[in-house]
């Protein structure tokens, strides 16, 4: 009877739903409205609050220009705490206030959560740092892209570095249990048994924010690997490195574009001398990457945090498509995104028909002498 | 000669390495008032806890029978709820009442042993519930009309005055028809007047049938209730027999008095 | 109204917290650069906003206590009027009425984003109603509640997954496992009290989320589980807008049913039992309750509800992972309990709209929502330490023959 | 065997970490039965305080040994002041609230510091110096335990000794075991109830402020929730030791440490946690107030 009685209401509600919703995404005429979304608070803000920094220096940009086609970028800036469940009202908060674009989210699954919501309403989805394969290879999410390798793409990166340059045959996998950090063990493992050159003679998981390594820097001691390959942030890269150091182990470690940050060798310090970690091609040299860092700085009087540089290319990307395309309908975006090149600070790219960023060229960076260097 | 209702033979319990209870032997007969006396620490009520289930005991028998029946059965080593369960009640010599409860919901409590709707019964709360609740309620009420507290039965538990928490934690034990009453020094703390009311609720429960083994400190309502008095000490009985005879006793002099 | 004396005080109360956040409001240094930036002005802001903020505490408890001398000799009402309206069966049923109207029609008021988190803070009601059988009326501090929405939640979007099974054919069998997963974790802690009950109650959330972190052959680990069916419309699979108008009406109609249940199981047998194990365990013994019996039957049912939401929280979010099965999440629940007052339905129903659509609103404060947050949780306990509502006395009429 | 002896290192390395935060949590737990979920939070404004302060030394070109000292006595002041002010703020108005309700307001207390610091300071992680140089003497045997170790473990005896006597033997230490018992009594007998609990908070949160100075200057950075983890770590250790005791707060985060370490070594970094957790459920069976914990037989 209720269940009726509700299916009554819902075909009701329908008329409702398709009579509001339909001036609500048209009514967008003055300005473009430009959604960031991604933790911006809990213990994961230090990954999201930089993609805030770059799309507000992108749009302060921007609309200093005369915005795009005459319009002005509206930022709407939203919190997920990296939570599928707090993305999903994220998203339906942004559709709501008639988003047009979105940079985010930041976790892969909070990027899968909300997604669903964003390719109902049309809206375009670009991620600095979502890195989960299946986000663009599956096929599921049209309308999402993205300025950072998949985890697969990374791993294959690394591993093949490892094996082919330096020649290495037993190896410790060790990740954070992240999704991003595990995503890119499970990929690095199965990359180096595949291969046949090498052993993997650890994978473990450590605990982000624990206080102490010490008993698995001595595991991977005990394992006999030449190198360490890390899946995951930073934060416990760096410690994982100081302790090695500690504990006088020298085994190589190699790790991915979560690592690739200068924080990285800024709290590692001199324990960080001699660690590979994979990141886009040549951003240090492109004068594109110089100018978004120095912009960083001189407004908010630090250092980028992690993924600014995919963020602030995201951005660039994105307006770029809108420009192009003269609309924000998706398909024309889209189109625009896959023929269109853009320079930004990771390089000239387009994006492949899945959503991957085409010339965004990986490659390996050495630690020396404090400071990331391309090999 | 019936078979007592409670009968204890050779309770025994140890802490560590002291022996708090001694091969102790004590029976309740049907319809009367015994009394469990001694001095402080003499192991009254670890004699209580013991029969009662609260401490498993180390050796020795406990025995029920209910009333013209000769089924006997054994305490030992039971749960509290299944001793209770199985007709033993008692109150508490530092009152345990529930105190954010009401009065009425105290009593209640009491009746949990002697009903069975759960959880279906009370989702649905068919025919059957309702009717439970509502003999529970009738019941429960009148044991509060009994012990004199009727007037107060919504009021919480823990604004009453002293002597009424007792009564109260008398007529909780009531509600689930227990074949023998435990009162753990019911008359502690009270006063003389409040002592007399207690003297005559004691007196009117006994009369309704009711068997009561007591432990308590004022000598006056102990031999003013009593039909038979069990004297402690050390953790061993010392003596039994009616006021009388306890009066007399000089083992019982001596061990109040000292030598 | 404001002595000297007190304003003497209010400065000095200001100067301590310039003093208190002086090295982290102040100074901002840069170990790289080896820059230290002296930000002198927050000290200012701190200064004036506490002196502020003092002010209108002081203001509020002066005219509280005028207005508690005005009118001593008349009862404490602050909290009656909804107990009014409750005891009052007419006024009840008016209320209640209008109440289901304003939910029923709030839809059609509201965009779907207004739908979605009311959604979310149905769920977190019925959560919240879970949650308190255990802590409010049995008494049990339970920290890893979490622990059965995500064995609701992993229920659904495994058995989606691998056998493809409904919405509706999972809901009873995610409340199921998730009252056995109660079950189990009742047995180990019968004899536990107090916070050491809470800190294992603590430690089984988190060995649950580890298990569903690691464990990737069973869960698919960390990056969790994606695509998980909405609940089907007879068959038909809605759109987006129609699944989340679909969802809150089944969120209504089952928070209803547990409102209902809830008020039953606490005016009954067992829920008198419940309450005297959590005044009394030792007497509640003795009068012939089994502990054992009652204990795991509040986890159970406890469990049951959080995992049916767990079932309804996979089927809206479509994606699940373990990182929303964290300890903050079972803080959040109990915080629901507590703030509503513990062991009153209406006030669960209060505390979760409140923690739940706070941060939402609170969106408009940006990065400043989570510290409003904690502040007010703060705020809320130190000014109303009993919960919004605390609990009526439940009053029995008997008439006599 | 050296595998073995590494681990153990390991092991009682982390477990004196958690028993330099676990302290903290006993001690408040010991007087007035809360759970100071902020406490964790105080570990980190402590790590945060000492880390500015050295900072901000260096840049000034102060030698090392100045630096520690100033650092750690800012940090244990400022932490003290942090503790103190909380308990004012957040639990005093609640001590005779129902029990659960300085609970929750302790919840609102983490929540609102951690986003304090946020907002104040910075959501990266930032490098923390290395206030303790490696030791000439430790060298051979530095790939076992470092100077850091060495440092932690032996500061982390020390403040349980002198915690220990302060509590058995002086005027403060009587009156915080007078209110832990009773504090209705100890108020009878002319106690400053007040004065003792916000003592307790001063102390513990020095020794937190302590810990946070040692343990970051170990791990090497800090950000805002750093405290949160390490809190319900130590709370974990301080409920297996047996929560309001000051030798079992120390045992507690030792076999903690220790089955974590040798969980890691043995099976597998994976299920640490699920481990540590597991032995705490286990512990607690069947000595339901923990090791070193007094058994609470109820008197009936």
């Amino acid at each position: 009877m209720k269940l009726q009685l509700s299916g009554k209401l819902l075909s009701t509600a329908a008329c409702f739903m398709i009579a509001l919703s339909a001036p609500a995404l048209s009514s967008a005429a003055d300005t473009i409205k430009f959604g960031v979304a991604g933790a911006h608070s809990g213990d994961l803000a230090s990954y999201g609050l930089p993609t805030v920094k770059a799309a507000e220096l992108v749009v302060e940009k921007v609309n200093a220009n005369g915005g795009i086609n005459g319009k002005k970028v509206e930022l709407l800036v939203e919190d997920d705490v990296c939570k599928p469940e707090v993305a999903t009202n994220t998203a339906t908060k942004l559709i709501s206030d008639g988003v047009d674009v979105v940079l985010g989210h930041i976790c892969s699954g909070a990027t899968k959560a909300a997604l669903p919501i964003y390719s109902n309403a049309g809206v375009l989805v670009m991620s600095p740092s979502a890195t989960n394969p299946a986000l663009t290879q599956s096929g599921e999410y049209p309308n999402f892209f993205r300025t950072i390798a998949p985890d697969d793409a990374q791993a294959k990166i690394d591993v093949e570095f490892a094996l082919n340059n330096l020649g290495y045959t037993k190896i410790a996998v060790i990740h954070d249990k992240g999704d991003y950090g595990k995503g890119f063990a499970e990929f690095a493992k199965k990359f180096l048994e595949d291969s046949g050159k090498a052993e993997v003679v650890l994978y473990e998981g450590v605990t982000p924010g624990a206080v102490d390594y010490s008993a698995i820097v001595q595991k991977i001691k005990r394992s006999g690997a030449q190198a360490v390959m890390f899946g995951g942030y930073h934060p416990e890269a760096s410690k994982i490195i100081s302790m090695m150091r500690k504990k006088r182990l020298k085994t190589d470690f190699i790790s991915d574009d979560g690592v690739k940050d200068n924080t990285f060798i800024k709290v590692a310090g001199k324990d960080a001398e001699g660690a590979y970690a994979s990141g886009p091609k040549d951003t240090t040299k492109n004068p594109l990457s110089i100018q978004a860092v120095e912009e960083h700085k001189e407004k908010y009087g630090a250092d980028p945090g992690a993924f600014f540089e995919n963020a602030y290319s995201a951005a660039l990307a994105m307006l770029n498509a809108i420009e192009k395309a003269g609309s924000t309908d998706l398909d024309a975006l889209k189109k625009a995104l896959q023929t269109e090149k853009v320079d930004t600070p990771v390089g000239s790219i387009y994006f492949d028909d899945k959503g991957d960023a085409i010339g965004v060229g990986f490659s390996v960076y050495q630690v020396q002498n404090g400071e990331f260097v391309e090999l | 000669m019936t078979t007592p209702i409670l009968k204890v033979t050779g309770l025994t319990m140890d802490f560590g390495g002291i022996r708090a209870l001694d091969s102790v032997d004590l029976d309740v007969r049907q319809g009367e008032i015994a009394a469990l006396i001694g001095p402080n620490g003499a192991g009254k009520t670890t004699f209580f806890n013991c029969v009662t289930g609260i401490y498993i005991p180390t050796a020795g028998e406990v025995m029920l029978t209910p009333a013209g029946s000769n089924k006997s059965k054994n305490l030992k080593g039971l749960k509290p709820n299944q001793v209770t369960q199985r007709g033993l009640a008692r109150t508490f010599q530092n009152i345990r009442l529930f105190s954010r409860m009401t009065v009425l919901e105290n009593v209640m409590i009491g009746r949990h042993c002697r009903t069975k709707a759960f959880i279906l019964g009370a989702i649905l709360r068919n025919r059957a519930t309702r009717r439970e609740e509502r003999k529970i309620l009738e019941y429960s009420y009148a044991l509060l009309e009994k012990v004199g507290l009727a007037n107060q039965a919504d009021e919480f538990a823990e604004n009453l005055s002293y002597g009424a928490q007792r009564r109260l934690e008398i007529a909780r034990a009531l509600a689930t028809e227990p074949l023998l009453l435990l009162l753990d020094e019911p008359a502690a703390g009270m006063n003389p007047q409040e002592t007399k009311e207690l003297d005559e609720l004691i007196k009117k429960i006994s009369r309704e049938g009711q068997a009561i083994l007591l432990i308590e400190h004022d000598m006056k309502l102990v031999m003013s209730l009593s039909d038979r008095i069990f004297v402690m000490d050390y953790g061993k009985m010392i003596a039994k027999g009616n006021p009388a005879e306890i009066r007399t006793n000089p083992d019982v002099i001596k061990a109040y008095l000292g030598e | 109204m404001f002595t000297l004396k007190e304003i003497k005080k209010t400065v000095l109360i200001s100067l301590w917290f310039v003093f208190l956040t002086f090295p982290l409001m102040v100074i901002k240094v840069d170990p790289i650069e080896k820059t230290v930036l002296w930000r002198w002005h927050n000290a200012l802001y701190v200064a004036i906003g506490i002196f502020c903020i003092r002010c209108l505490i002081e203001f509020f408890r002066h005219r509280k206590q005028q207005k508690e001398k005005k009118k001593k000799n008349s009862s404490d009402d602050s909290q009656a009027l909804i107990h009014r309206i409750l005891v009052d069966p007419r006024k009840r049923n008016i209320m209640l009425g209008v109440l289901l109207s304003l939910v029923v029609i709030f839809p059609f008021v509201f965009d779907t984003y207004q739908t979605n988190i009311m959604i979310t803070a149905l769920m977190y009601v019925v959560l919240g109603l879970g949650l308190n059988i255990v802590v409010g009326m049995a008494g049990l501090l339970d920290l890893g509640f979490v622990a059965f929405y995500a064995v609701g939640a992993y229920s659904y979007a495994l058995l989606n997954h691998h056998f493809g099974l409904g919405f509706w054919a999972v809901l009873p069998i995610g409340g199921g496992l998730a009252a056995f997963a109660g079950i189990l974790l009742g047995f180990p802690v019968l004899r536990l009290r107090g916070d050491y009950l809470a800190i294992v109650t603590l430690g089984f959330g988190e060995i649950i989320r580890l298990i569903l972190e690691n464990w990737n052959e069973f869960s698919m680990g960390p990056s969790g589980i994606s695509n998980i069916d909405r609940p089907y419309f007879f068959g038909i699979n809605l759109s987006l807008e129609h699944s989340i108008l679909y969802l809150y009406y089944i969120m209504i109609l089952f928070l209803i049913v547990t409102i209902f249940i809830v008020n039953r199981l606490q005016n009954s047998r067992l829920g008198r039992a419940w309450i005297a194990l959590r005044e009394d365990e030792i007497a509640c013994q003795a009068m012939g309750i089994d502990k054992r019996k009652t204990k795991l039957v509040a986890f159970a049912l406890g469990a049951f509800w959080a995992g049916v939401v767990g079932v309804i929280f996979a089927a809206k979010t479509t994606f699940i992972n373990p990182a929303s099965f964290t300890f903050l999440e079972s803080a959040i629940i109990l915080s629901i309990v507590v703030l509503g007052g513990m062991g009153s339905i209406v006030g669960v129903i209060f505390g979760a709209l409140i923690l739940i659509l706070l941060p939402e609103y609170l969106r408009a404060l940006s990065e400043y929502r989570m510290l409003a947050f904690g502040a007010i949780l703060v705020a809320m306990m130190v000014f109303r330490p009993q919960g919004l509502i605390s609990k009526i006395r439940r009053t029995y009429t008997f008439k006599q023959e | 065997m050296d595998y073995f002896i590494e681990l153990f290192c390991s092991g009682i390395t982390r477990g004196a970490i958690y028993a330099l935060i676990a302290l903290g949590y006993t001690m408040v737990y010991g007087i007035i039965g809360l759970i100071n979920f902020a406490h964790g939070e105080i570990y980190m404004i402590g790590a945060f305080t000492s880390f500015i302060v050295a900072t901000v030394l260096s840049i000034y070109g102060f030698p090392l040994l100045a630096i520690i000292v100033v650092a750690g006595v800012a940090a244990a002041v400022w932490s003290s002041a942090y503790g103190f002010t909380i308990e004012k703020i957040a639990y005093k108005p609640l001590r005779h609230a129902p029990r659960l309700s300085p609970l929750i307001s302790a919840i609102g207390m983490s929540i609102f510091l951690q986003n304090y610091v946020l907002l104040a300071q910075t959501s990266d992680f930032l490098p923390f110096p290395e206030l303790i140089p490696d030791f000439a003497f430790m060298e051979p045997i530095a790939h076992i335990v470092g100077s850091s170790d060495l440092v932690i473990l032996i500061t982390t005896t020390v403040v349980m000794i002198i915690l220990t006597f302060v509590i058995k033997f002086t005027r403060i230490g009587k009156a915080m075991r007078a209110t832990a018992q009773d504090r209705t009594m100890a108020m009878l007998v002319g106690i400053n109830v007040n004065n003792v609990i916000s003592a307790t908070f001063i102390i513990g949160s020095a020794l937190a402020a302590i810990g946070g100075m040692l343990i970051a200057s170990h791990i090497g950075q800090i950000n805002f929730y750093i405290g949160f983890i390490a809190g319900i770590k130590a709370f974990t250790a301080a409920v297996l030791g047996g929560i309001g005791s000051i030798p079992g707060a120390v045992l507690g985060s030792l076999v903690l440490g220790l089955t974590e370490s040798f969980a890691t070594g043995y099976v597998s970094s994976d299920y640490e946690d699920v481990f540590a957790f597991a032995l705490l459920v286990l512990i607690l069976i069947f000595k339901p107030s923990g090791l070193l914990g007094k058994d609470e037989t109820q008197k009936v």
